[in-house]
């Protein structure tokens, strides 16, 4: 399994009693997007969480390159290419917009200790930032402030900020959340392009998104995945419509 | 100890409606130590013109409250959304207003405040050890405000209010409580505690200006020892800070004799004691950042 | 140029003014009132790079005013009595001269820095706040019990320190120096703000979790900034101990620490002028109120109450306006 | 009433009177926060005299130093460089006389110390333009201790707070208490409470205890001492049973022993005058402080009368010469220009309603200090 980029095994984590993430395995392969899909509260978040390393997990490990991520810090799984993009979107919302995209590019670069130099003169990060920028569409509001942008543009400057990292993986909590048919419309394009950069783990609500961009989806329910496969099998899966619309229905 | 103990007591009189002030509304307010301030003079000012202890404690817990509600009312209520920087430079503003005000109306000289004659003197406790009967009734009243603070919270109506208010702010305006009284309530309540303290404590030591902020001070190391905004870190956290500085006190001296000269022995405990409660403060925060008691 | 560059241009050409000024109609003690804004500035711009750029509100940066001061005094107070501050394992001389000074001053005041700030950092909002007044008590407290070097009566020094080509004691050259400084810190200050550190530590401010996600810990930049701060702040220190030609406690106080947040917020928090156009102001209030009234404070405390309630952004803020509001 | 008549003087002073008055004097005092209350009465003391002397060639400016040593410094650069007093006065703390008088007195200004008198300035850091009206820091203390033998005590406790006037006054103490120790404590500064320093006391077995808590501390010390039932005697220094403080303490300070160079009923014409007048001028009866500041501007103007102050040698001659009625009495300086002095034990009693103390014994006779001799002038 060369291919596999990102891969978890065997996570776990609860908060007392509940079990947020329970013995969850899965992996990401080059050039996919990979959906993971579940009813609220079923620990999707909380299992990004535990592979960009805010939270510690119970036990089980996160492998980025077959390289084991236990004990690395999010900052250092970030430098080593897991780029992330927030449910809520999480800018410098005082900064402009390029700022924003050569903080970026700063972080991919790595040696933020500079004191003296003018970093928005810095031509190598600046170029790599308007790249990115371009790529997601926002070249034109590189000046303005991000606290003046709109809700889906905000969600675009996440996306690019993740590009400038250039990571090996993307991970992406909802970013159609709160968009327009429009909006999702653009984000689907964006998202189709990027997955030639990197695999894409992918948290959706958007069941038309999912199926449309998704070349694996894996569903999990109370922190368990309880199934994996392409758009086609998932949707014939009889475990999976018992997980949305309850036991009753036979399946 | 029991010193220690009544200390702590003290202490977490004063610190009971700071950290109140801060669980409900999310606001640092320095000018607590002035509402205990105006809770000795008032006080003072009544014992002198009455002569009745008992008129006096109304009256500290009176003005105080006043003093707390009318703050709130005029300022504090414009500091809830804002950050903590300007909270914390608003409310020395008001010290500022206050300990100068304070000295216009009594002027310079501190202020007379003395014990009632009923609890003059000591008692004898169990175990033969003579204690002040003021300070073991300081102790037994500190106690019954920390029962009636648990009950308050837990027990009644305002309590639930107070607790949902922490919790969600929104959410208890959504269920058509009054959020506005709701705070000035509190403030009030928390400046009245203050100023009760003040008045409690300024018949054994001294009522003057700038009385306040050493014991702001300290309130502060007890709500940050127990964790911001709970009742029962407070209380734990002022008989560690109490317990911690008297036995400082009386013990580090001593042990450094035991390998110092007896005059270095004196110099080098005494600084080291004056400094050992913040030290246990620096100590709690590097192990538990949020306090014994604060919720991550 | 913007709004704001004309405010600070002119606060410049304020703050060199007034003594020229004074030096022409011999008035040596606007000079020395002078001098006095300008070390307040310096420390309220040592102070704004953590707390306006960082986000970090110390209350504890006395702390650093005065182991800047101290340093100062323990130097030159060896050199004067041609004592050596220890000799085993080596020996080190106190001197009297201002460049060797400031560095220790700088040094001692940024290892300080250091050590309380990798504590302090591992707690944030107004746990931060708190940690920092207790770490600034605590060496008030030591400061006073101490008595190698005075305790609480602090230590004087007859003669100003010596800077190669002036004579310090002069009131106009001692005030170009401080200005000299001041203007370089400034410089610095605006770079830092420019650069790549900057950028990232004021996005650490405003979005922690950004930073750490493009693999930045916001932790180390804050702590390079509260170093860097509280160094500005020790060489402050240093510089009013001399203008004073004494340091005590008074200088660790948390009102000193206080006094140093309400320079910044009254010129505007975050602002490259904020602390020297509100030193400026406060050095102002100071001098003209107390001549009014005894309970001058009164008014002090409101006219503050009134910037922070009505005027959120301090004075720079007032007049410029939002940075980006008006380009 | 008198306040405005000081701001005014104040006012005269900024607006630069162009008729230049003989001598002027800069008072930096502690007029605002805490302590105020003895700067205030310095300064009232002060201007009594200089309104019964009724000179118009004697303008005083008066500046408050918030007790910050740091404004103080800057205030006697103002004084210094702008109003270009000649004479200096009024500071109240050793720590703030430390921080302004060698400057000063470096720069030629006289420096005329109402109140404060920290060692080094009687002892190697004396200079010939600085007098010290009030006391070495160290004499009411030394008195104590001197008194104590003379009571017959044997083994005192001894406590103060842990900063150099505190130990200084321990040391004073010490310098001439010939019986022993039961113990010696330092507290730490603006400390309130005292429980655990009185269990001390109580197990200690010591026959009598000698405390130094300026301001607040001594009155937080002494009602919780009355409290506490331990009935040892207590001697301290005059500053905690002083006129402004003692209503404060009230009933717990009865009795208590203590020392002072002054006290209202010192027999001489002077001080009857003094004690009268200043009641009927301000309605309070006069503190040590008002009688320091009283005595202060009486040397001044005594010196006045004899010299130019422009011929600093003659002045400083007439100055040393203490040429005036002071209201302790006899008054001389020493060599390093510290007072010479009786020093006198006093009870603190109740006249009507108001506490006050009465002089029952004399401490010390013609006292000096133990670092004159440290002094090359």
């Amino acid at each position: 399994m060369t291919d596999v980029v990102l891969s978890t095994e065997r996570l776990f984590k609860s908060f007392g009693a509940l079990k947020a993430t329970n013995d969850v395995s899965l992996n990401l392969r080059k050039g996919e997007i990979h959906a993971l899909i579940g009813p609220n509260g079923a620990g999707k978040s909380t299992l990004i969480q535990q592979i960009t390393g805010h939270l510690a997990s119970d036990s089980g490990t996160v492998r980025l390159m077959d390289e084991d991520l236990t004990g690395v810090g999010p900052a250092e799984r970030a430098r080593k290419g897991l780029g992330r993009t927030f449910q809520i979107s999480s800018l410098a919302m005082e900064h402009t917009v390029l700022q924003n995209a050569v903080l970026g590019a700063l972080g991919q670069r790595g040696n933020v200790m500079s004191f003296l130099k003018p970093v928005m003169k810095d031509d190598q990060l600046v170029s790599a930032a308007k790249a990115a920028l371009a790529q997601v569409g926002l070249a034109e509001f590189a000046a303005t402030r991000t606290a003046d942008l709109s809700h889906g543009q905000r969600r675009q400057l996440e996306v690019a900020v993740a590009l400038t990292l250039k990571p090996r993986a993307f991970l992406m909590d909802e970013p159609m959340a709160g968009l327009g048919l429009e909006g999702a419309q653009q984000m689907i394009g964006l998202l189709t392009e990027l997955r030639k950069e990197a695999p894409i783990l992918l948290i959706e609500h958007d069941m038309d998104a999912v199926f449309a961009l998704a070349d694996r989806i894996s569903v999990l329910v109370y922190g368990e995945v309880i199934a994996t496969g392409t758009p086609e099998e998932i949707k014939v899966n009889p475990e999976i419509r018992r997980a949305y619309l309850g036991d009753e229905v036979p399946a | 100890m029991l010193n220690g103990l009544q200390f702590g007591v003290m202490l977490f009189l004063m610190s009971a409606g700071l950290t109140l002030v801060f669980g409900v509304m999310g606001l640092i307010n320095l000018a607590h130590g002035s509402l205990y301030m105006i809770g000795a003079f008032a006080a003072a000012a009544v014992a002198a013109a009455t002569g009745s202890f008992v008129l006096a404690l109304m009256a500290s817990l009176a003005a105080a409250a006043l003093a707390g509600a009318l703050i709130e009312l005029t300022i504090i209520r414009r500091l809830y959304d804002r950050d903590h920087l300007d909270q914390v430079l608003a409310t020395f503003a008001l010290i500022l207003i206050f300990s100068e005000g304070t000295r216009w109306m009594f002027g310079s000289f501190p202020l007379f405040l003395d014990v009632p004659p009923m609890l003059a003197g000591p008692v004898t406790l169990p175990g033969g050890i003579e204690y002040p009967a003021y300070r073991l009734s300081i102790i037994v009243i500190g106690l019954l405000v920390a029962v009636g603070m648990f009950a308050l919270i837990n027990r009644t109506r305002v309590g639930i209010r107070i607790r949902a208010g922490e919790a969600d702010r929104e959410m208890i305006a959504a269920l058509g409580v009054d959020i506005a009284k709701l705070y000035t309530f509190v403030f009030a309540l928390g400046a009245a505690l203050a100023g009760f303290a003040g008045a409690l404590v300024g018949a054994i030591q001294s009522v003057q200006v700038g009385m306040g902020e050493p014991v702001l001070i300290l309130a502060f190391v007890v709500i940050v020892i127990g964790g911001i905004g709970s009742i029962k870190g407070a209380f734990v956290g002022a008989l560690l800070v109490g317990i911690t500085d008297t036995m400082g006190r009386f013990l580090l001296p001593q042990i450094f004799a035991l390998f110092l000269e007896p005059s270095a022995a004196v110099s080098v405990g005494s600084a080291l004691a004056s400094m050992l409660i913040y030290i246990l403060m620096a100590g709690v925060l590097v192990f538990r950042p949020r306090g014994l008691y604060g919720v991550a | 140029m913007t709004r704001e560059t004309w405010i600070n241009v002119a606060a410049l050409a304020v703050l060199l003014g007034v003594p020229l000024w004074a030096l022409m109609a011999d008035e040596p003690f606007i000079i020395t009132l002078a001098t006095r804004a300008v070390i307040f500035a310096l420390a309220g711009v040592g102070l704004n790079l953590a707390l306006g750029t960082g986000g970090l509100v110390s209350l504890g940066h006395a702390a650093f005013f005065g182991i800047g001061g101290y340093a100062m005094g323990i130097l030159a107070s060896h050199a004067q009595a041609y004592t050596p501050i220890m000799e085993a394992p080596f020996l080190i001389e106190g001197t009297k001269s201002m460049p060797v000074i400031w560095l220790v001053a700088m040094v001692t005041s940024a290892l300080a820095a250091l050590a309380i700030g990798a504590l302090s950092l591992r707690t944030s909002g107004v746990y931060f706040i708190m940690i920092t007044l207790a770490f600034g008590q605590m060496i008030y407290y030591f400061a006073i019990s101490w008595p190698a070097y005075g305790g609480e009566d602090g230590l004087s020094i007859y003669k100003r320190n010596e800077f190669p080509g002036l004579n310090t004691l002069v009131p106009m050259q001692f005030f170009g120096l401080c200005f000299a400084i001041l203007c370089l810190t400034l410089l610095l200050m605006n770079a830092i703000h420019k650069s790549s550190f900057g950028l990232a530590l004021s996005a650490a401010r405003q979005n922690e979790t950004r930073v750490l996600s493009v693999g930045m810990k916001p932790y180390h930049l804050r702590l390079v900034a509260f170093v860097i701060s509280g160094a500005v702040t020790g060489l402050a220190g240093a510089l009013f101990a001399d203008l004073n030609r004494f340091v005590s406690p008074t200088m660790l106080s948390w009102q000193m620490s206080g006094e140093i947040i309400i320079f910044i917020i009254i010129g505007g928090v975050g602002r490259l002028f904020g602390p020297v156009i509100g030193a400026m102001i406060f050095i102002l209030l100071e001098h003209t109120l107390g001549g009014l009234s005894e309970f001058w404070h009164v008014y002090l405390g409101a006219l503050l109450l009134g910037i922070v309630l009505f005027a959120k952004g301090g004075v720079i803020g007032a007049l410029a306006g939002r940075e980006k509001a008006h380009d | 009433m008198k306040l405005r008549s000081a701001a005014l003087a104040a006012a005269m002073a900024l607006a630069g009177a162009t008729a230049q008055a003989d001598v002027k004097v800069g008072m930096i005092t502690t007029l605002s926060g805490g302590g105020a209350g003895l700067g205030i009465d310095v300064r009232d003391g002060f201007m009594l005299a200089v309104k019964q002397a009724g000179r118009d060639d004697l303008e005083v400016v008066i500046e408050d130093d918030q007790r910050k040593p740091d404004i103080a410094v800057q205030l006697a650069d103002k004084m210094i460089q702008s109003e270009k007093v000649d004479v200096l006065t009024g500071i109240i703390w050793s720590n703030l006389a430390m921080a302004v008088v060698p400057a000063a007195t470096a720069q030629g200004k006289f420096y005329l110390s109402p109140n404060a008198g920290p060692s080094p300035l009687a002892g190697k850091g004396c200079h010939p333009n600085y007098f010290n009206v009030a006391w070495q820091n160290d004499n009411l203390h030394e008195a104590a201790g001197a008194y104590a033998n003379d009571s017959g005590l044997k083994n005192s406790f001894i406590l103060a707070p842990n900063y150099p006037a505190g130990k200084d006054a321990l040391t004073g103490y010490k310098r001439f208490f010939e019986g022993e120790l039961a113990g010696e404590l330092y507290t730490k500064l603006g400390q309130t409470d005292y429980a655990a320093e009185i269990a001390q006391i109580r197990a200690s077995g010591a026959d009598s205890v000698y405390f130094f808590l300026p301001g607040g501390m001594g009155i937080s010390f002494l009602k919780q001492y009355a409290a506490s039932g331990v009935d040892l005697p207590l001697v301290g220094p005059a500053f905690s049973f002083d006129q402004g403080i003692l209503q404060a303490v009230g009933d717990a300070a009865m009795g208590v022993k203590n020392t002072s160079q002054w006290n209202k009923d010192i027999d001489n014409a002077t001080n009857a005058a003094f004690v009268e007048t200043f009641q009927a001028e301000y309605g309070r009866q006069p503190s040590l402080y008002a009688s320091q500041g009283f005595d202060t501007a009486n040397l001044l103007i005594s010196a006045m009368g004899k010299a130019d102050v422009a011929d600093a040698d003659a002045f400083r001659a007439a100055l040393k010469a203490a040429e005036f009625d002071s209201v302790r009495g006899d008054f001389a300086f020493g060599d390093n220009h510290h007072p010479v002095q009786n020093i006198y034990v006093r009870e603190v009693i109740k006249e009507g309603d108001v506490y006050t103390n009465k002089i029952i014994a004399t401490g010390l006779t013609n006292h000096a200090d133990a670092y004159a001799a440290d002094c090359k002038m």
